[in-house]
């Protein structure tokens, strides 16, 4: 999109966990840059190390071989800059919705009347306004995941990092919430890290999309999309790139027949 | 603690008697007699943690008899438990201890003072002693501590003297926490305080029994008298306590002539009475026998 | 119309309980004075309420109740939190609970006679060793088992202590926390007669041992029905507590408990 | 590796109390016959030892626990997986118990006394008072808050009782009785010094009370402290117990607490 | 499929849930049939009343107006007949694998060992042959909807209910079970209903779809899908459905473009 430096450099990281004292390779030799205001998806099966990868760059695990720089400073604590939408939304229930969306502004020495004014304007952004004062578990699975959005958006962090944000909506919010994300964020000029495994989702959202293989985890191949967004996701265009990630997981048709006869 | 009082003997047929007891040293007798065999019966010594538990038990039949204080078996006499008193434990033997502090009785004016038990002999020995100086029940704070804890209460202070059994008053006193303010014999001479008391439906069961058992309590109480160094051994099994203690708290007590007085069993009567502790104690003709401690000389 | 039906439970249980209890008394031919009949303790109840005697005795033991709750509480929760934040000190003071606590208050009584006296201050130490072992336990866990989310979400907005304890760690420990509240008031509760053996002179749990000592079994009964409807209210105020709570903080997940 | 730090810490942590212990001594300038230093109890634990008193009242203190434990868990169990399934008949139950339940066991006494005697089974109907109640209402309440999925599982496949009871009702509410098991464990170890004040001649709550009733308080902490570590034992014996039928039934969500 | 007799018959099923007190209709006067051997969509928004619809073709709710017939007679209690699949898979997780597929059989009056056989066949047949002894939390969330199938296909049921089946699995995994019940489905000839939000899956697998509306839910629109399967997900006439879905739903653009300036 520019050409400054990378906000997001992660440079050959190789991540290993121990189960009963066997080391097993989760990330191997993971490279890549992300430029400011991208929307990067990156796309893998269940346990190929998604959530492991977002957890290095955000800075919440730090044990890893490789270094991760953002906006040029080496990654060694989680920070403001890089905020984290957890995947099961990180909503705080004992605090009303805007609370929660006031939440990160409480330390940053603005006073309360700015707070709340801020918090607000995000919460009237993702639709919330007249949910102001509500709990979290009075609130749909969508409304939820929208909190979070507008927590992440509200201290106007570098980047975001978003875990599968939409896995557990049903389709038709994931729709709708994925193109008030596109809307949102072209809006903020915010950069986005998105991990997901839904392959619709990365092609109607994504700049460019990474996929993930499994055991051990590498970045097998980059897709850039370049068509404008809003997109249809019935043009043809869209089934191309279908196609093309189908045809990467082995997937158009399923791998192994299953045995009828045993 | 399955067959209950009416349970007979095991070995020989010999039946079993049940006694209950606190480790105090009125009932060095009871001790003596755990360690002889008898031709007639097995003696059981059931040991108690508190009075209360203790009459429970006695109350319900669980056990024959007791060494306990006379004046909890009169109060369940009144409310209609038969028992009754056959024997004295032993005489005299309670102290009045005080803090250091504490010269006369009028300083305890205000003062905590603990008794074991609101209808124990050491109550009404306290409602004594005050009368005598001239004072009102009213004018201590009388609390119910159990024995155990009253040495420690007294040594912090928490209390300004207590009358209780032996040999809590003694432990102070060789601690050099408290000192003996009156010996009960000053306040209230041959007054009475732990008895023998059995279960009257066991009386009448077995009179015969009855007899050879008080018979035995007795020729004890003449062995405990003697508190030569074999009392002193078995003591010191029953309760822990340094020589000192022992030899003091053994000094203030007798146990020989264990008939109860017809006149001190009156006057605790009237005491009780008056302590508003109890409306109608049984008389002494209502509740003691005196029959089988007379069978016994 | 719910708390009608209840009402009509209540009673049906109650009659029940008042036929079997005769029933016994006729069948096991047992005395008045070791096992006073439903009418006479009725009688105890009535009267013991009538000339005023109860509320005495429950005003003293609420107070004694409370105060030595309420500090155990407040101290166990607070260390709770600061323990369950120091693993390594937790390792070290844990055995030393873990021994402490299986011990009944009743057997350290000579040492609390020594050190707290008599009177008030030992029923309140027995009630606040019953109360306290159990909060701090449930807070020291409720502390180390937080979802990991909510230190995250912290972590990511840069929330350092002391706001980390009271904006995430306490409310979100406190479901948990409060399950360990309600069941120490429960074990406290029932330590009240023990608490008030020691030296007291009022108190509910002085009324039923002085009852005992007195042989007035009725009144022993009577102080038993008024520790169980009372320790019930409090079960039940706990609860309402425990939901204001949950309300007003809106979804903490309801307790696992 | 983990064991030996466990050791350490638990090295530190007694040295720790007994240190603190020592200094209140000097300081607070307590008699040895009111408060034993750790030297004396240390003595007493090792005469109890040796001379084997201590083994023969934790024996005697372990068959009333366990007599009194096991019977009172049958019973609440079965109890519970009945009423919890009656819902009309627990309305009628329920304020029953939940008035008896506050009362302490040690307020019974008098009547366990006229039923039960004296000797072991005071002891044992105390330990079995204790634990009755955590059990039969975390049973019926476990039994009420089974996931509405099993049930209609069992109803799909006309699963009938007394299967539904032992193939989906009673394995779907385990994890949660099995807490009430542990909580009832604790409450009723603690009830075991009470439970033998009671005209009993041995066991751990005898050694306790007659020490103490003979002024030895060295004996009376030595007491403490084989209670404490007992109850402990306990605690981890019916952890492990948990865990094992955790592995052995799979995958029972780890029980709440 | 066949001109015999509907197999399920739903007449002008109405249903009304009271929310403190307040009456509201859920689902309005929802009349269909399903013939033998059919696979059958229903696919709605979320909280548009399909597990309701299901649980009371399942017998597991009675209370309602209207008349459910299974192969001709009136549905008064859940029966082995017609099998549900719960939305969480409904595993017993105290049984290990195999004996969770067991349990249908138990009493049925088969021999032990004709009933582990049964169980082992169906298991051998999702691919689970060699999970007999695990128990489901030590699985993953497809291998557990595996176990959940093999158990409703053991007793050879009529009907199978199925509850937003796979909606919990990412899509790799989801793409490969649809496959497996397509394939199991037309050995045993059973009769499916499949309540979904995903319209992918709807497609794939059905034979008819309905579409739910909410508030009231009613079935708005029938869905015919007669083309053979399995289906190519990145075919023309795959495409063509979907749009007449998105249309449908209104969701080929979002309905209400979102307030970015409050
Ligand atoms: N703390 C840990 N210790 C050991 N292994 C771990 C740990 N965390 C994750 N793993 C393993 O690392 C692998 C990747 O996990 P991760 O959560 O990153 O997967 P994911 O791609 O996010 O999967 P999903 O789509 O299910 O969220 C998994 O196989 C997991 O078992
Ligand atoms: N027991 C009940 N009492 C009152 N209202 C209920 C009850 N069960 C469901 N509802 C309401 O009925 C509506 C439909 O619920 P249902 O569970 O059938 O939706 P659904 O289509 O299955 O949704 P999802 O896709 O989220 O599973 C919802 O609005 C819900 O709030
Ligand atoms: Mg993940
Ligand atoms: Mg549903």
């Amino acid at each position: 999109m520019t050409n400054q430096s990378p906000i997001i450099s992660v440079n050959k990281i190789t991540k290993t966990f121990f189960n009963r004292g066997q080391p097993q390779k989760i990330l191997d030799q993971i490279s890549f840059d992300v430029q400011r205001g991208e929307l990067i998806s990156i796309l893998g099966k269940s346990g190929c190390g998604k959530s492991t990868l977002l957890n290095l760059i955000g800075g919440f695990d730090l044990e890893k071989e490789g270094e991760i720089l953002l906006d040029g400073q080496v990654v060694n604590q989680p920070s403001r800059r890089c905020v984290m939408l957890m995947q099961n939304y990180g909503l705080l229930p004992w605090r009303s919705v805007l609370k929660n969306v006031e939440l990160p502004l409480e330390n940053t020495g603005m006073s309360k009347k700015e707070i709340r004014e801020r918090a607000k304007y995000y919460l009237h952004m993702v639709g919330l306004g007249d949910k102001l004062d509500a709990f979290p578990k009075e609130l749909s699975g969508g409304m939820q995941q929208r909190v979070a959005i507008a927590r992440a958006f509200v201290i106007q962090p570098e980047v975001i990092l978003m875990d599968e944000p939409f896995a557990a909506l049903d389709a038709f919010t994931r729709y709708y919430l994925q193109d008030e994300l596109i809307k949102i964020q072209e809006k903020e000029n915010t950069t986005i890290l998105l991990v997901t495994h839904d392959i619709d989702e990365a092609i109607y959202l994504s700049n460019r999309i990474f996929m993930l293989s499994a055991n051990p985890g590498r970045i097998y191949q980059e897709l850039k999309i370049p068509s404008s967004r809003p997109r249809d996701r019935s043009s043809l265009q869209f089934q191309k790139y279908r196609e093309i990630i189908f045809r990467n997981f082995h997937f158009n048709h399923p791998i192994a027949p299953i045995e009828l006869n045993v | 603690g399955t067959g209950g009082a009416k349970s007979t003997g095991s070995e020989r047929e010999k039946p079993t008697i049940k006694i209950g007891y606190l480790p105090i040293t009125h009932a060095v007798p009871l001790f003596y007699m755990e360690e002889e065999e008898f031709e007639n019966f097995n003696l059981e010594l059931v040991k108690f943690g508190s009075w209360p538990e203790l009459m429970d038990a006695l109350n319900t039949g669980q056990i024959n008899g007791a060494s306990v204080l006379i004046s909890l078996a009169m109060y369940a006499k009144e409310q209609g438990i038969d028992l009754k008193a056959v024997a004295l434990s032993h005489r005299d033997g309670n102290v009045l201890v005080v803090a250091n502090n504490i010269t006369s009785v009028q300083d305890l004016k205000g003062k905590n003072f603990a008794v074991p038990h609101k209808y124990s002999t050491h109550n009404v020995l306290l409602y004594q002693m005050l009368k005598k100086a001239g004072m009102k029940y009213e004018d201590v704070k009388v609390i119910e501590l159990p024995p155990t804890e009253m040495p420690a209460a007294l040594a912090e202070g928490r209390i300004s003297g207590y009358v209780v059994a032996e040999p809590f008053g003694a432990l102070s006193v060789s601690l050099g926490k408290g000192k003996v303010l009156y010996q009960d014999k000053e306040i209230w001479p041959n007054s009475v305080d732990c008895a023998l008391v059995l279960r009257n439906d066991w009386i009448e069961s077995d009179r015969e029994l009855a007899q050879k058992f008080v018979n035995e309590f007795v020729k004890a109480g003449e062995e405990a008298e003697k508190k030569d160094d074999h009392i002193y051994e078995l003591t010191s099994k029953y309760f822990n306590v340094e020589k000192d203690v022992l030899n003091l708290s053994l000094k203030w007590i007798e146990y020989d002539n264990l008939k109860i007085d017809e006149e001190a069993y009156e006057k605790l009567r009237e005491s009780l009475i008056e302590m508003k502790l109890s409306k109608n104690p049984p008389t002494y003709k209502e509740f003691v026998d005196h029959s089988l401690i007379d069978g016994a000389k | 119309m719910i708390k009608m039906k209840n009402l009509k439970n209540v009673l049906i249980g109650f009659t029940l309980l008042i036929v079997i209890w005769q029933l016994i008394i006729i069948v096991g031919n047992y005395e008045e004075a070791l096992l006073p009949s439903p009418l006479k303790v009725g009688e105890a109840v009535l009267s013991i309420i009538l000339n005023g005697t109860f509320f005495v005795h429950l005003q003293v033991s609420f107070m004694r109740f409370f105060i030595g709750y309420l500090s155990s509480v407040v101290i166990a929760v607070i260390l709770g939190l600061i323990l369950g934040r120091l693993a390594r000190l937790w390792a070290i003071i844990d055995p030393i609970v873990q021994v402490i606590r299986p011990v009944s208050p009743i057997a350290w009584s000579p040492f609390i006679v020594l050190w707290f006296g008599i009177g008030d201050i030992p029923a309140i130490v027995i009630i606040f060793i019953a109360s306290f072992f159990p909060v701090l336990l449930s807070t020291v866990s409720a502390v180390r088992k937080i979802d990991k989310t909510y230190l995250r979400v912290a972590q990511n907005f840069e929330i350092k202590q002391p706001q980390l304890m009271w904006k995430i760690i306490f409310p979100a420990s406190f479901s948990y926390i409060a399950n360990g509240l309600h069941i120490a008031l429960g074990a406290a509760w029932i330590f009240l007669v023990a608490g008030e053996m020691v030296g007291a002179q009022s108190g509910l749990g002085f009324l039923i041992v002085d009852a005992r000592n007195s042989l007035r079994l009725d009144i022993v009964i009577a102080g038993i029905i008024f520790i169980g409807i009372c320790g019930l209210i409090l079960d039940k105020g706990i609860k309402l507590f425990e939901r204001w709570v949950e309300k007003h903080w809106g979804g903490l997940e309801s307790s696992a408990n």
